[in-house]
C-alpha cells in the first residue's frame, strides 16, 4: 500500500512531464491529489495496511502528517490549476512534474521508519522543492533558492551526522548499530548519552533548519517571499510538518532514553527563542509575505515549545500540526491572491483589499485572527491546550513568555495585516485584470470552513487519532 | 591500521590545502583527490570484503572522485570569472583557524567515549575536524563556486564517519544519499550557472537584494 | 426550561439578524429592516424568557462537544439575568435607531457588514453572560470583542477611525491574553473548566485568579489605568454602536468580575479594597477627563469610564461585605453596582443616541462648534437633559436611585468597629461625593455648550428633531430612566435574586424591597415635580407676566452680544481643569505675539489622556523605533546565515545536563 | 403633631428675616443705620409683583432654573430638624437626598446661567460647578462624621444624637468638622469671604453674576430660594454649635429662632470684620474646609 502511495504521484509526474499541453497539464494535479487523498483516507480507516515492512510503517503520528499534507496537496491543486490559468505565458511542465514528485516523497517521509531512508526523503524534498521557488526565474527568484538550497542542504547534512551519532550511538553499549526506529526506541535506555545527546544536538539544528527555527530560519523568507503564494502554502503546511515529523523520531528516541528533562531545556529553548526572533521581525515589516513566513517561524517556535513542555501539552502539540496547516493554507493562497491582484506585496502600494478582493481580503483578516489564536478558531484549541501544558507543570514563566510572544507577534502582524485590508484601494489597482474566481478563491475559502470547524468540533476520528499520536510518543516497544 | 592513519592524516593535510590554495580550480582538485582517497578507506577499515562494502568504496571513488568534481569544473568553465577566490579573511589566518580546529578536535576526541569496535582513534576526530573546515570554507568564501567546495568538503567529513556503520547503514540507503548528494550537486551548479548568467559575477555579496530593509 | 430555550433562541436571532441583509444588495433598505426586524422579535422572546425565569429554580442545559475539554454549558440564573436584560432591550433599541441614523442606502459601502457585526455583537454578548464553561465562554468573549472591532471601524476609510479601532485591538487582546491564563490557572486548580462554585482554593492561586480576572476584564470594562482604547473607539464608532458598546459591553466586563468572585466561597478583605481603590481612582479620574475634553462623544465616554468606576467601588464594598461576613454591605454594594448596571446602560445610551443626532445633522463632535440647539431642537434638548439630569444621579430619576444604594452601604461601613481600617472603606462615599459634583459640572457644560445660548458656527444651521426611527427609541429610554427613578421598588425582587445568586453560601434575613423606605423616593419624587411645576406655573400666571417683552442679552450694558462672545464648553470647563492640573495635565497653545501687528493666531486647549498619550503610545514608538534593529542580523549575507548555524550548533551542548533535575 | 405647620410656617417665613439681620449687623458694624429688619420682605413682595424681561436667547430652561432651585431648597427644608423637633420627613438615607437636592438646585441655576449666553453668567456658572466639586466632599465628611457620631442614617435622629460640641466629651472631631461645616455654608450660600452678595462688580462675583438676566419674579424667587438654603444649612449647624434644650415646646420654639438669628448675627459681624477673597484663594479655604472635615473623620475612626 505504501507504495502505492508513494509511486503514484511520481508516475503522473513522470507522465506531467511527457504532456506537452501547457493548458491540461495543471489538471494532472487535481487529478493525483484526488486519488491520493482518497487512497490516504482508505489506508486510515484500515489498520492492517498500516505496515508494509519494518522500513515502511504509518504510525499514528505518520497517519497525522500524511492527512495534513494529502487534504492541504489537495486544496492547494485546485488553487494550481487557477493559478497556472493566469501565468499561461510561462512553461510549467517542471512546476507541475516537482510538485508532484514531492508529493510522493512527502508520503514516503511519513510512512519512513528507517532515519536513514527519512533522511534521504527529507533531503529529496529540498530538491524537489528548489524549481518551485524558481518558478518565477526572476532575479530575485534565484537568489532566495540558491540561499533556501545552500542553507537547506548545510542543514540536511549536519542531520546526516546526527544520524550517524545516532546510529554510532549503540556501538559503545556493544549493539549492532541500526538505524530503524523500532530497534532504537526499544534500546533507547542502553545508547551511550554522550552520543545520543550530540545527536539530538545535531538533528535539531539539522531537521530545524528545514523547519525554520530560529537562527536557522533565515532561507524561510526570502523563499516564501520570492515563491508563488501556493508553494508557500505547501511548505509552510506541509514540508515543515515533515520535517517536524523527522524530528519527532529522535525525540521519541530521546524521551524513551530517559533523556526527557534534558531536550526539554533545549526545545523550550529553541521554541521560545523562535517566537522571539519570530515576532520581533515582524514587528513594522512591510512585505506581507515576508511576514507569513515569519509567522510560520513563530508557530514552530510553538510546537517546540508544546514539545518541550510535553505531558498534556503533547495534545496540544500534535493538534497545533493540523490547525497551523490548514490556517496556513488560507493566508498564503489568500495573500497570494492579493499579491497578484494588486502587483505588489508591500504595504506602501497594498491597501484596501477588502474592497478590492472583497473575498481574499476578508479571508486574509480571517486567517490572521486564526493563526494568532483567536477564538473560535482552530488554533485556538491547539494554543490553549499548550498553554494549559505550560500551566500544568507549573512552567509559570514559559507559560507568561508564551503569551508575551503571541501578543508581540499579533501585534506585529495586526499592523501590517490591516494596513492591507482597510482603508482605500489606489486607483490604478483597478486595471489589473486579477479577480477571484472560483479556482482560486474556493480552495482558502475550503480551508478557512476547516479551520472554523476545528475550532468548535473536532470529528471523533480525529479526535482518536491525536490521542494515539500521544500515545504513541508516551511508549516504546 | 597503520595505513589507515595515514591516510587520514592525507585528509586532514588536504583540508588544509583547501583553505589555503587561492585557485578555484586547484580547490576542486583538491576535493576531488580527497572524495577519492575517502572511498579507500572502506576497503581499509573492513578486512573481509562484503557487497556493500565493495560498492560503497566504487560509488564514493566515481562520484566523489571523477563526476561531480567534472561538474564543477564544467561550470566553472561556462562562467567566465575570475578564478580566485575571494576569503572573507586571508588565505593564511583561514589556514591557520583550520589548524587550529583540527588541533582541537584531536585533543578533544580523547574525552569521547568510543566504541571499543572499530578500534581506530583518528576517524572519528578526523570526520568532525573535516566538518569544521567545510564550515570555515562555507563561511569565508564569497564565489558560489567555494561556497559549494566547502559544502563538499562537509560532505566528506561526514561520509568519513559513515565508513563506520557500513553495516548499520543498508545499500538502499547508501545509494540513496549518494544519489542526493549527486543531485544536490548538481541542482546547485545549474542554480550557480544561472547566478552567473542574471547577475554576470558568481559573487554571493551581490545576492543581497533580499533582505529586512 | 422553556426560559432557557426562549432565551437560546433569542441569543440566535440576534446573532444571524445582519445575515440576510447580506444576501441583498448594497443599497437594499429591506436588509436593514429585515435586521431590525429580527432583532425586536429577539429582543421580545429573550425578554420574555427572562420574565419566565423570574424567581424560578435557575435553568441550565449541557451538551458535551467535540473538544479536547469544555461542553457547551449554560445557565440562565438572576445575576445572568440581570445583564441579559441589557443585552435584549439596548441593542433592539439600537437597531431602530439604526433605521433613520445609518440608512443603507446612505451607506451602501458599509451598512451591510455594519448590520451584520451587529447583530453578531449582540448574540455574541447574549452568550457571554449565560455561559458556564471557561472555552465556551472564551470563545463567545472573543466573538464579541471581534464583532465590536468590526462595528466600532465601520468607517475604516476613515484614518483616525483605524487608529482608534488598532488601540482597542491591541487592548481587547491584551485583555484576552490574561483571561487566557486566568482560565489555564482555574483549570490547573480545578481540574475542570466549569464555571461552578468550588471549594476554597489556596490563597495565593485564589488572588492570582482574581487578579488575571480583575485586569482581563477590566480591559474591557475600562477600569483605570486600563481604560485606554475607550475614548478613542466610542467617539468614532457609529453613535448606536457606541450606545451598545458603552452601555452593554462594558459591563460585560464587570460581568466578568463578578462571575469569577462568584466562583469562591469566600475572598480575602483586600480584594475588596483593591476594587474600592481601583473603583475611587477610576470614577474621580474619569469624570474629570470628561471635563477637559471638548468632543461630545469622548465626554459621554469618559463619563462611561466614571461610572464604572462607581460601579466598581460597589463591586469592592461587596467583596468587602463578603470577607467580613456583613450581608447588609452585599446587599446594598450589589445591589447598587446592579442597578447602576441597569441605569447606565439606560442613560448612556439614551445620550449616544441623542448625541448621534446632533453628528447626523450637524456633522461635528466639536463642543465650540455647536450651541443654541435647543430652540433647533426643542426634543431632542428635552431627551438630552433627562439623559444628564440621571447621569449626574440627581433625583427624581433612576441614577440617584443607584448610587443612594451604594452610599447607604458606604455609611454601613461605619458601625462597624472591631477593625478601625475598615471604616476608612467609607471615604469611598467622598469620593463618590466628589464624583457627582464634578459630573453636574461636566453635564451642565456638555447640556449648555450644545443646546443653550446662540449657535457658534453654521454647523448647527440644517439642525432639526430627528425622524421618527431616532426619536422612538429615545423616548423608551427616557421612560425607563424615569420609571426606575420613581418607582425603584419595582427593580428590587429581581436585583434581589441577583445578589443571593451572587453570595450563594452565605444567605441573611433582611432583603432590598423592605429595609429601605422607597415609597419616600416616590413620593419626594412626585412632590418634587409638582412643586416645581407650581412653581413655574404661579410665575407664568403672575399678572404681570402675561406678555414678556424679549429683549437681548443683558451683558452688563453691552449693547451688542455676538456669539463669539459666549462662554464656551472649553472655558466653563478650564476652572476645574485648573483644579485638576496636576492629573490632567492639560496642553495649551498660546498665540505668540511677535510682530508689531500681529497675524490672527488660534489659541486653543486641550487635554491629552494621561495613560494613552502619556505613557503607552510613547513606549510604543520607542519599542517601534529600537526593535527592527534586530534587522541587522538578516542583511542577505549567506555566509553569515550559514554562520548562525555553525553557532547555535557550538551553543546548544552547552545546555548539556546543566542543572538537570535527575 | 403641631410640629409640622410650625415647621413649614418657620421654613417658609422666618428665612428673609435672616438676610434682614445679617445687612442690619453689617450696617451697625459699619456705624450706618442700614435698612429695616423686614426690607428683605419688602424686596421679594415688589419682585413679585414686578414684570419681567427675558433675553431673545433664552428657552424654559431659563425659567426651570428658579422653580426648581425653589422646590428642591423646600424639599430639603423638610428633612431637616429644627432644634429639638423632629423634621416632618425622616426616612434611613435622607442624608444623601438632602445632599443631592442641592446638586439638582445647582444643575438647573447654572443651566439657566448658560441658557442666556453671556460671557458673565458662564462665569459665574462655572466657578458655582468648581468650588462644588470641593464643597461637596467637605459635606459628605461631615455626614460621615455625624453618622458615626449618632450611629444613625436619619437626618433627623442624626442631628439630634451625641453630635454637640461642647457637652460631649472627645469633641475634637466636632470642633473641626463644625468649622468645616460653617465655610461650607458660607460658600453654598454665596457670603463673604467666599462671594459678596451686594457688589456689583461682576467679573468678581459667583452667584450673583448668574443670575444677572433674572428680573422680576424670577430674581425674587431666587432671592428667596437662597434665604432659604441659609436658613436650611444653619438649621443643621445649629445642632453642632448650640444644642441647648429646655424641654418645653413652648420655649424650645423661641429658643431656636433665637439661636439661629444669633448665627446670622455672626455671619453679620464676620461679613463687616472680613473683606472678601480673591478669587484664586477660594479653592485654598474650600480645600481647608475639606481637610478639616476629613482630619475630624480620621480623628473618629482612627
Amino acid at each position: 500500500m505504501a507504495w502505492v502511495l508513494i509511486c503514484f504521484p511520481i508516475i503522473m509526474a513522470a507522465l506531467a512531464a511527457a504532456i506537452p499541453s501547457n493548458r491540461w497539464r495543471p489538471w494532472l494535479l487535481p487529478v493525483t491529489a484526488l486519488v491520493h487523498t482518497a487512497l490516504t483516507f482508505w489506508v486510515l480507516s484500515r489498520p492492517d495496511l498500516a505496515v508494509s515492512s519494518a522500513w515502511l510503517v504509518l504510525d499514528p503520528p505518520g497517519k497525522i502528517i500524511l492527512l495534513v499534507v494529502s487534504t492541504l496537496f489537495l486544496f492547494c491543486s485546485f488553487y494550481c490549476v487557477g493559478y497556472l490559468n493566469y501565468r499561461q505565458e510561462r512553461s510549467n511542465r517542471i512546476f507541475v512534474a516537482c510538485l508532484l514528485t514531492f508529493l510522493g516523497i512527502m508520503s514516503l517521509v511519513t510512512w519512513a521508519h528507517h532515519l536513514g531512508l527519512m533522511w534521504v526523503a527529507i533531503e529529496a524534498t529540498t530538491l524537489s522543492t528548489a524549481p518551485l521557488i524558481y518558478f518565477n526565474h526572476s532575479k530575485r527568484s534565484i537568489e532566495a533558492t540558491w540561499k533556501y538550497l545552500l542553507v537547506g542542504s548545510v542543514g540536511i547534512a549536519l542531520a546526516l551526522l546526527g544520524t550517524f551519532f545516532l546510529a554510532y550511538a549503540s556501538l559503545p553499549a556493544g549493539l549492532t548499530p541500526t538505524l530503524t526506529l523500532g530497534e532504537l526506541l526499544h534500546n533507547a535506555p542502553l545508547l551511550s548519552k554522550p552520543w545520543l545527546r550530540a545527536s539530538f544536538v545535531l538533528l535539531l539544528v539539522g531537521y530545524g533548519t528545514k523547519m525554520g527555527l530560529a537562527p536557522m530560519h533565515t532561507w524561510k523568507p526570502d523563499a516564501y517571499g520570492e515563491a508563488p503564494g501556493v508553494v508557500g502554502a505547501i511548505f509552510a503546511g506541509g514540508v515543515t510538518s515533515c520535517a517536524f515529523l523527522a524530528f519527532l523520531r529522535i525525540y521519541h528516541i530521546c524521551a524513551a532514553a530517559g533523556e526527557g528533562p534534558y531536550i526539554s531545556r533545549l526545545l523550550l529553548f529553541m521554541g521560545l527563542l523562535s517566537m522571539a526572533v519570530a515576532g520581533l521581525f515582524m514587528v513594522g515589516q512591510r512585505d506581507f509575505k515576508r511576514m507569513l513566513a515569519y509567522s510560520s517561524v513563530e508557530h514552530m517556535g510553538i510546537l517546540m515549545v508544546g514539545l518541550g513542555l510535553g505531558g498534556p501539552a503533547l495534545f496540544g502539540t500534535m493538534l497545533h500540526l493540523v490547525t497551523n496547516g490548514v490556517t496556513k493554507g488560507v493566508l498564503f493562497l489568500s495573500a497570494g491572491n492579493i499579491h497578484r491582484a494588486y502587483a505588489s506585496k508591500n504595504t506602501e502600494q497594498v491597501s484596501g483589499a477588502m474592497r478590492r478582493l472583497p473575498l481574499s481580503g476578508a479571508l486574509f483578516l480571517a486567517g490572521f485572527l486564526a493563526i494568532t489564536g483567536s477564538p473560535p478558531f482552530g488554533p485556538f484549541i491547539s494554543e490553549f491546550a499548550i498553554l494549559n501544558g505550560a500551566f500544568d507543570n507549573g512552567r509559570f514563566w514559559v507559560a507568561g513568555l508564551f503569551l508575551l510572544f503571541l501578543l508581540v507577534v499579533f501585534m506585529g502582524m495586526g499592523k501590517t495585516v490591516l494596513k492591507v485590508v482597510q482603508g482605500r484601494a489606489p486607483l490604478e489597482v483597478h486595471d489589473t485584470p486579477y479577480h477571484d474566481g472560483w479556482l482560486t478563491a474556493a480552495p482558502p475559502v475550503a480551508f478557512m470552513v476547516l479551520v472554523l470547524l476545528l475550532g468548535l468540533y473536532i470529528p471523533a476520528p480525529l479526535r482518536a487519532l491525536l490521542n494515539d499520536a500521544v500515545q504513541f510518543l508516551g511508549s516504546r516497544p | 591500521m597503520e595505513m589507515l592513519n595515514a591516510l587520514l592524516v592525507i585528509v586532514l593535510v588536504l583540508n588544509l590545502f583547501a583553505l589555503g590554495t587561492s585557485r578555484i580550480l586547484s580547490v576542486i582538485h583538491i576535493v576531488a583527490t580527497q572524495g577519492a582517497l575517502l572511498g579507500v578507506i572502506p576497503l581499509l577499515l573492513h578486512e573481509h570484503l562484503s557487497l556493500p562494502v565493495i560498492l560503497a568504496a566504487a560509488a564514493a571513488i566515481l562520484l566523489k572522485g571523477i563526476v561531480i568534481p567534472s561538474i564543477m569544473i564544467r561550470s566553472l568553465r561556462a562562467a567566465q570569472i575570475k578564478r580566485e577566490v575571494e576569503p572573507l579573511i586571508g588565505l593564511l589566518p583561514s589556514v591557520i583557524l583550520g589548524a587550529l580546529a583540527t588541533a582541537f578536535v584531536l585533543l578533544f576526541s580523547k574525552q569521547l567515549p568510543l566504541a571499543a569496535h572499530p578500534v581506530n582513534t583518528l576517524i572519528v576526530p578526523a570526520s568532525i575536524s573535516t566538518v569544521l573546515v567545510g564550515f570555515i570554507l562555507l563561511t569565508t568564501r564569497f564565489k558560489a563556486l567555494s561556497q559549494v567546495l566547502g559544502y563538499l568538503v562537509l560532505e566528506n567529513g561526514i561520509f568519513i564517519f559513515g565508513m563506520l556503520l557500513v553495516q548499520a547503514i543498508p545499500l538502499v540507503v547508501e545509494m540513496g544519499m549518494f544519489l542526493d548528494l549527486f543531485v544536490g550537486v548538481f541542482v546547485i551548479s545549474i542554480i550557480t550557472n544561472h547566478i552567473n548568467q542574471a547577475f554576470s559575477s558568481m559573487d554571493t555579496r551581490m545576492l543581497v537584494s533580499l533582505k529586512e530593509e | 426550561m422553556l426560559s432557557l430555550q426562549l432565551v437560546l433562541s433569542a441569543i440566535v436571532l440576534l446573532g444571524f439578524s445582519g445575515l440576510p441583509g447580506c444576501l441583498l444588495s448594497p443599497q437594499s433598505a429591506l436588509g436593514q429592516r429585515l435586521a431590525t426586524a429580527l432583532m425586536l422579535i429577539g429582543s421580545l422572546l429573550g425578554i420574555c424568557g427572562l420574565a419566565l425565569s423570574f424567581d424560578m429554580p435557575a435553568p441550565s442545559l449541557h451538551i458535551p462537544w467535540f473538544l479536547p475539554w469544555g461542553q457547551f454549558a449554560v445557565t440562565l440564573d438572576p445575576l445572568s439575568a440581570v445583564f441579559l436584560g441589557l443585552v435584549f432591550v439596548v441593542p433592539g433599541l439600537g437597531s431602530i435607531y439604526g433605521l433613520g441614523y445609518w440608512k443603507q442606502s446612505e451607506h451602501a459601502d458599509n451598512g451591510r457588514q455594519l448590520a451584520l457585526f451587529y447583530g453578531v455583537l449582540a448574540g455574541s454578548m447574549g452568550l457571554v453572560v449565560i455561559a458556564r464553561d471557561g472555552i465556551l465562554f472564551l470563545i463567545a468573549w472573543e466573538i464579541m470583542a471581534m464583532a465590536a472591532y468590526f462595528v466600532a471601524t465601520a468607517e475604516e476609510d476613515n484614518p483616525e477611525v483605524r487608529r482608534a479601532g488598532w488601540v482597542y485591538l491591541i487592548a481587547t487582546h491584551v485583555g484576552t491574553l490574561f483571561l487566557f491564563a486566568m482560565f489555564s490557572l482555574w483549570y490547573h486548580a480545578t481540574g475542570s473548566f466549569a464555571l461552578e462554585l468550588t471549594r476554597a482554593l489556596p490563597d495565593k492561586t485564589a488572588g492570582t485568579i482574581f487578579v488575571l480576572a480583575l485586569i482581563g476584564f477590566g480591559f474591557k470594562a475600562g477600569l483605570m489605568p486600563l481604560h485606554v482604547w475607550l475614548p478613542g473607539a466610542h467617539a468614532n464608532a457609529p453613535s448606536h454602536v457606541s450606545a451598545v458598546m458603552s452601555g452593554v459591553m462594558l459591563k460585560l466586563g464587570i460581568y466578568g468580575i463578578l462571575r469569577v468572585t462568584a466562583l469562591f466561597p469566600a475572598n480575602p478583605v483586600w480584594w475588596g479594597g483593591v476594587l474600592l481603590t481601583v473603583g475611587s481612582i477610576t470614577g474621580v479620574a474619569g469624570i474629570a477627563f470628561a471635563i477637559g475634553q471638548y468632543d461630545l462623544k469622548r465626554m459621554l465616554a469618559y463619563s462611561s469610564i466614571e461610572n464604572i468606576g462607581i460601579i466598581a467601588i460597589g463591586l469592592g464594598l461587596t467583596l468587602l461585605g463578603r470577607a467580613l461576613g456583613r450581608w447588609d454591605w452585599i446587599l446594598l454594594g450589589l445591589g447598587g453596582s446592579l442597578l447602576h448596571v441597569w441605569n447606565h446602560g439606560l442613560f448612556k445610551s439614551l445620550l449616544f443616541f441623542n448625541a448621534g443626532a446632533i453628528i447626523h445633522d450637524t456633522h461635528t463632535r466639536d463642543l465650540d462648534h455647536l450651541g443654541g440647539l435647543a430652540k433647533k431642537m426643542p426634543r431632542t434638548a428635552v431627551f438630552f437633559l433627562v439623559g444628564a439630569v440621571a447621569i449626574c444621579a440627581l433625583p427624581p430619576l433612576n441614577g440617584f436611585v443607584s448610587e443612594w444604594l451604594l452610599y447607604l452601604g458606604l455609611f454601613h461601613t461605619l458601625n462597624f468597629n472591631t477593625e478601625p481600617g475598615i471604616a476608612a472603606a467609607a471615604t469611598a462615599a467622598v469620593a463618590l461625593a466628589m464624583i457627582g459634583a464634578l459630573a453636574v459640572a461636566c453635564f451642565v457644560k456638555l447640556f449648555g455648550a450644545v443646546f443653550l445660548g446662540t449657535p457658534r458656527t453654521s454647523s448647527t444651521e440644517h439642525a432639526h428633531d430627528p425622524e421618527a426611527a431616532m426619536l422612538v427609541p429615545v423616548i423608551l429610554l427616557a421612560l425607563g430612566c424615569t420609571c426606575i427613578g420613581v418607582f425603584p421598588m419595582l427593580a428590587m425582587p429581581m436585583l434581589e435574586n441577583a445578589v443571593r445568586t451572587w453570595a450563594l453560601p452565605l444567605n441573611a434575613p433582611g432583603s432590598l424591597a423592605n429595609v429601605l423606605p422607597w415609597h419616600w423616593i416616590t413620593w419626594l419624587g412626585f412632590a418634587l415635580v409638582v412643586l416645581a411645576a407650581g412653581i413655574f406655573g404661579i410665575i407664568k400666571v403672575l399678572p404681570r407676566i402675561k406678555r414678556v417683552p424679549k429683549k437681548i442679552t443683558w451683558d452688563c450694558g453691552y449693547a451688542q452680544p455676538t456669539a463669539r462672545m459666549q462662554y464656551t464648553g472649553s472655558s466653563f470647563g478650564q476652572t476645574i481643569v485648573q483644579l485638576f492640573s496636576f492629573m490632567l495635565h492639560p496642553q495649551t497653545y498660546r498665540p505668540a505675539m511677535r510682530s508689531l501687528f500681529p497675524k490672527p493666531t488660534p489659541a486653543k486647549t486641550f487635554v491629552p489622556d494621561l495613560v494613552l498619550d502619556r505613557w503607552v503610545l510613547p513606549l510604543f514608538n520607542f519599542a517601534g523605533r529600537t526593535l527592527p534593529g534586530v534587522r541587522v542580523l538578516q542583511q542577505g549575507q549567506t555566509y553569515l546565515y550559514l554562520l548562525y548555524i555553525l553557532i547555535i550548533t557550538i551553543i546548544l551542548p552547552f545546555f548539556w545536563g546543566v542543572g538537570i533535575p535527575s | 403633631m403641631i410640629e409640622t405647620p410650625i415647621h413649614l410656617l418657620l421654613l417658609l417665613l422666618l428665612p428673609p428675616l435672616l438676610l434682614g439681620v445679617i445687612n442690619k449687623t453689617k450696617a451697625l458694624a459699619a456705624g450706618r443705620i442700614g435698612a429695616p429688619w423686614l426690607q428683605p420682605y419688602y424686596d421679594l413682595i415688589k419682585l413679585m409683583r414686578k414684570g419681567l424681561v427675558v433675553s431673545t436667547t433664552t428657552t424654559w430652561v431659563f425659567f426651570a432654573g428658579p422653580a426648581i432651585t425653589l422646590s428642591t431648597v423646600i424639599l430639603a427644608g423638610l428633612l431637616i430638624p429644627l432644634g429639638p423637633f423632629n423634621a416632618p420627613i425622616a426616612f434611613t438615607g435622607d442624608l444623601i437626598l438632602f445632599a443631592y437636592l442641592f446638586g439638582l438646585a445647582r444643575f438647573f441655576t447654572t443651566a439657566a446661567a448658560l441658557d442666556t449666553g453671556s460671557a458673565f453668567e458662564g462665569m459665574g456658572a462655572a466657578r458655582e460647578v468648581t468650588f462644588a466639586c470641593l464643597s461637596e466632599p467637605a459635606l459628605f465628611f461631615a455626614l460621615l462624621v455625624l453618622a458615626k457620631k449618632s450611629g444613625s442614617l436619619t437626618l433627623t435622629n442624626m442631628l439630634h444624637g451625641p453630635v454637640a460640641v461642647f457637652p460631649s466629651p472627645a469633641a475634637a472631631p466636632l470642633v473641626l468638622v463644625a468649622i468645616g461645616l460653617f465655610i461650607v455654608l458660607l460658600a453654598e450660600t454665596c457670603r463673604i469671604p467666599v462671594d459678596d452678595p451686594n457688589t456689583h462688580l461682576e467679573l468678581t462675583m459667583i452667584h450673583e453674576v448668574m443670575v444677572l438676566d433674572h428680573s422680576g419674579p424670577l430674581l425674587g424667587v431666587i432671592q428667596y430660594a437662597s434665604a432659604l438654603k441659609l436658613f436650611v444649612l444653619s438649621a443643621v449647624l445649629l445642632h453642632l454649635l448650640a444644642p441647648f434644650r429646655t424641654g418645653s415646646a413652648w420655649l424650645d420654639w423661641p429658643l431656636f429662632v433665637g439661636e439661629i438669628l444669633a448665627l446670622a448675627i455672626v455671619i453679620g459681624i464676620l461679613e463687616s470684620i472680613m473683606a472678601r477673597l480673591q478669587m484664586k484663594r477660594v479653592p485654598y479655604l474650600l480645600t481647608g474646609a475639606l481637610l478639616l472635615c476629613g482630619s475630624g473623620f480620621i480623628l473618629l475612626v482612627r
